[in-house]
């Protein structure tokens, strides 16, 4: 096993493989932009160095500065985590030179996976069906009449895409063209790529995926589906394990055509190989990703294997120790993605210090948390600040001790996604599973509402109290009225009674 | 000591009696005896009639943000003193709406100019924060009286971007 | 399913029941003493009222208040938790008079296993052996003598007992009158009933439980056994499921002798029927426990049952779901009882205000709580705060996910047993699975001390830090000394320059 | 500036240099270039070449109680100015040892009389709190010099219960 290793990332998955790390005895050395100073991913490692101002193309990105930090540390293998470098071959590339150990596949297999249009080729080839769909092209118009070829909806991607980012869905030909600009600056942004193609849109698809392991030597097995059907602008926000979509049979083929995918890439480490699927069950090869994933714990949690430790695992050379017969199907998980962000707000990010801070927790709870009471949720990264899974002997006892979970955690400073989720956990049509990927915008979440009219009432009781006792302290009522915004301000949705 | 709570528009008045851990409070017509215990300065537990609430409380200026078993509401909250200032300072928000933003951005694009007519809804200024693009949406229907930035401007956190009359 | 549950009992065992409540969504009812007004139970259960002065006599014992506020609320079942009324056969017969549904077995049911001679003799009726030992004594000096009869090492136990009270090990004549006193008067403050026998002490044995589930209708199926030898006092601090000491081939015999044991006392109910087992893997029932035990997370985890939830389902009469075959063993839990206890000062109660709290999370890691941030830690009960817990897919994995989350768990304000369960985890007979009751005493495990000079500087540098700060904002340090005793006075021990 | 830490009866000088997130700790003979970050009062993060510790402190008067990494430290702390003060006033702990309860309990039992040699590790007293009956020992080897509760006592935290010599 390694003698230390590097954590190339921050936040929740930092902690994560720091976890993988500690419980495998192996030292960890964690690297930070200038704001990430009080991060948790550098409290809990053994090590940490600062490696440049807080743009992640300052710091996160920059290859040379990580491998500086590695060899001055001793260090023999970089886990990439997701985002960042995690798909970047000429990363992998170079810490082989350097002689270090990428915990990911090898270049080649991200390069082939990475390019979209490439992938979706290499899988024909091995008789896997994929969505129809052009290649890429440069030209803004060229791409526009493109897409007017295949008919409406289509998705404008961009081939270095992922997590969501730089993806447009397309239903009117008077949209596309702001809709390849805008696609081309996030993946700008994002991947420092802009290149996008088209490809058709399916209606009310479900998105299935399948988790691969894969050792050096030729093994690779599947570890079973994850749903990730509910998504908002294209970003998964709740995943569950395995899908009701699936029966033995649906599950035993898709999971070959995922093996099979990862044979032909000759892939190993962890991966993921994405399917749409329609209503009449038919599926389609979408990408494959080369990396960890966010969703990684709900698979965790139904069959009991680490898929962290196992990477850690792969890429020191060991053989898988289980083979596809191993892997059983225990119970249901779901996850819930809690973002710094207002629900309230068209899902505006919400920066700010965490002041108090209570995890859930009791029986069948997980929670992968990035943050801490205290610690400030910077405005230039990913504002995802924890992952809270269930697990359950079925699916609905798996949602009941979300809710259960969700009314346990109290994350005070910012706003968060946490009342979100609760409204989607007690939708009727998420509950009997009709779940496709524009659920939440059919559903339109957000505007329902309990009739909390009690709790409103109590609401009130407590500011009083708190008023009055703040009053008597004499502090904060006098002073001058603060005029302007602030922290509290709503813009554009109506007040709420009861939420 | 009485108090203002304003929720929606709509104004409920407040008051409490009673000390220590029993309270009587009455909002709106409704009276409630409270049980009240202080964790902390921000956490409380709250007994009404045997029924148990944990309460966590945010407050900024007269703004409430009130988390119970994980809903939250917010409301303004002042004492009668403060209400009275307010009315005769005419400080409704019936009228004019300040778009701001919370946080740090760039403004990506502005889909409006000064004295275009808006429906609630329409999309008036795009910024980008933490690597999104966000639509900032009226209010309500009316003017755009003011715009207060422009495409490529950097802003800050509670920067003026549109009025709305 | 019931209407409203009322829950006869404070601290973590309330919590879980409340979230066992809260996922079946029944709506419950806390009862608290006038110390417990802050508790978490309180804050988390739906309707919350006082039942009287903290000694637990004047408030969780007193029957009649209970079945009041049950009565006032609506209440149509009382689940007892553990301890306090929870093997009181007076209550179930009240409760059941007061047509409310006891949450536990019949009152038959326990007064015959309550007793611990008479629970015996049921045993051997049916073919199940049972340590060698004496019926009741009353006269002190009578009791003695039979108990020198037997020959040293004994036991003296009382026949009310349990959670390690009111039992004492004698293993020199002189010791025997003292033992009695102590065993009587603990037996009559935490029992009401200062009734002793004498029992043979095994030397060296493992105690290991089978978890028993049986329905109203007769059904009556194990979740494979726990192994809890790791004991302080005589009471369980460690435990874990499954057992080494066990193979296949024992599990079922056992197995099958504790559903014997069950179905002799026509039990229904979540129950314990435990066994000591001595090096030639010879086993003996010990007692059976009428009730839900403190332990019961471990075979939550490795069954993927809710053992609290099943006692709901099994007292309003609904069957077993589950049969014999479908209890599956999958991986391996640890717990670790987190006690308010300073165990570098011979485990001395540690009451006082938590101060900071920040709890274990990730993968494989679950804690039951009773306590919060700004919760005091009252000194009028039990002086248990969490049972922290983890499963892994092997024993070796529990043990490193225990040692990562002993490491991540942070209390401060009162003194906890986490170094104590620190050091276990890190003990080579404990990693080797070599351990039997007296394990603890043998080891001498708070003798242990790592060697952690560095760490120590780095604590100098932090508090040198702190001082230095804290005289800069010229609080506390002008102030006059303080003298006799204070929160980290040391008593009986050396200090420590490494922990 | 410079502290002096008690620990095991050794003392330890101490001494901080250097300002804001860079400081310069000397231990024994030993420096440290620290980068520390404080979040709260009590929970510090240090950075030591490269190395990472998440500290929590307790303080009380010149008693700290440090945790790093699940491990726990304590010792005494105090500035020079008090160090002089604390040996000019003979505070040493080399001869009598008070022994005092932490908390409210009942004394059971007084095994020992005044006036008694004892061995380190002799029982001295019985308490029962927390239902439970705890033996307190003898920190050393000496003669009972005070036994300041009698059998049937409840006691405060804080009270005298033995003091050997």
């Amino acid at each position: 096993m390694f003698k230390k290793v590097l954590i190339a990332n921050r936040g929740e998955i930092a902690v994560r493989l720091i976890r993988a790390c500690r419980e495998l005895e192996i030292p960890t050395v964690a690297i930070y932009s200038e704001a990430d100073r009080n991060s948790l991913h550098v409290r809990c490692a053994d090590e940490a160095y600062c490696v440049g101002p807080p743009p992640s193309a300052q710091s996160y990105l920059v290859i040379d500065k990580i491998l500086e930090v590695a060899e001055k540390t001793g260090t023999d293998a970089i886990h990439p985590g997701y985002g960042f470098l995690a798909e970047n071959p000429e990363f992998a590339k170079l810490c082989k030179d350097h002689n270090i150990t990428f915990v990911g596949p090898s270049a080649e297999a991200i390069e082939m996976m990475g390019h979209k249009t490439v992938a979706r080729k290499t899988m024909q080839n091995v008789g896997v069906p994929v969505v129809p769909g052009t290649e890429t092209v440069d030209d803004d118009d060229v791409l526009a009449s493109r897409a007017k070829e295949m008919s409406f909806p289509v998705m404008i991607k961009a081939v270095a895409g992922g997590g969501g980012k730089g993806m447009r869905i397309v239903r009117e030909e008077k949209e596309i063209k702001e809709a390849i600009r805008a696609a081309r600056s996030e993946a700008k942004s994002s991947f420092g790529d802009d290149t996008v193609y088209v490809e058709k849109y399916l209606e009310e698809p479900r998105h299935i995926e399948f988790q691969i392991l894969a050792d050096r030597h030729g093994n690779v097995i599947h570890l079973l589906e994850r749903e990730c059907s509910i998504q908002r602008r294209h970003q998964k926000v709740i995943e569950e394990a395995p899908s009701m979509a699936l029966d033995d049979d649906l599950r035993e083929k898709m999971g070959k055509a995922a093996v099979d995918a990862a044979k032909a890439a000759r892939y190993w480490s962890a991966g993921t190989v994405e399917f749409l699927v329609d209503r009449e069950k038919n599926y389609y090869f979408l990408e494959m990703n080369t990396r960890l994933q966010v969703e990684h714990p709900v698979t965790e949690m139904i069959t009991g294997i680490d898929i962290a430790k196992e990477m850690f695992k792969i890429a020191a050379g060991e053989k898988l120790s289980i083979s596809q017969e191993d892997v059983k199907m225990n119970g249901w998980a779901m996850e819930c993605r809690i973002y710094a962000e207002d629900p309230f707000n068209n899902f505006l990010p919400s920066p700010g210090k965490i002041l108090t801070l209570r995890e859930p927790s009791g029986p069948g709870v997980r929670d992968d948390s990035g943050v801490f009471a205290g610690y400030e949720v910077p405005l230039h990264y990913d504002p995802m600040i924890s992952k809270l899974c269930t697990w359950g002997g079925t699916r609905t006892e798996s949602i009941q001790r979300m809710k259960r979970a969700l009314g346990e955690y109290v994350i005070k400073g910012i706003k968060t996604t946490i009342p979100f989720h609760q409204r989607v956990m007690n939708n009727e049509k998420f509950l009997a599973g009709n779940i496709h990927t524009g659920f939440i915008e059919d559903e339109c979440i957000m505007e329902t509402s309990d009739d909390s009219e009690d709790l409103m009432n109590v609401a009130l009781v407590a500011a009083a109290l708190h008023l009055q006792r703040k009053s008597r302290e004499g502090v904060g009522t006098a002073g001058p009225e603060k005029t302007g915004t602030d922290a509290w301000k709503m813009m554009g949705r109506r007040s709420r009674w009861v939420t | 000591m009485g108090y203002i709570a304003k929720i929606s528009g709509e104004q409920v008045p407040v008051s409490v009696t009673g000390e220590d851990e029993y309270h009587r409070i009455k909002v709106g017509d409704k009276e409630f005896v409270v049980d009240a215990f202080w964790t902390q300065n921000d956490l409380i537990s709250l007994i009404i009639d045997g029924r148990s609430f944990q309460v966590d409380i945010h407050s900024a200026n007269d703004n409430y943000g009130v988390m119970i078993e994980g809903e939250h509401f917010e409301f303004e909250l002042y004492d009668e003193r403060k209400a009275l200032l307010k009315s005769s300072a005419g400080l409704g928000t019936e009228g004019a709406q300040e778009i701001t933003t919370s946080m740090p951005g760039k403004i990506v694009k502005v889909l409006v100019s000064e004295g275009d007519e808006v429906s609630e809804g329409d999309g008036l200024i795009i910024v980008e924060a933490m690597k999104m693009e966000n639509e900032m949406k009226s209010p309500k229907t009316g003017v755009v009286k003011k715009i207060g930035v422009g495409e490529g401007d950097a802003v800050e956190a509670g920067s003026l971007l549109v009025i709305v009359e």
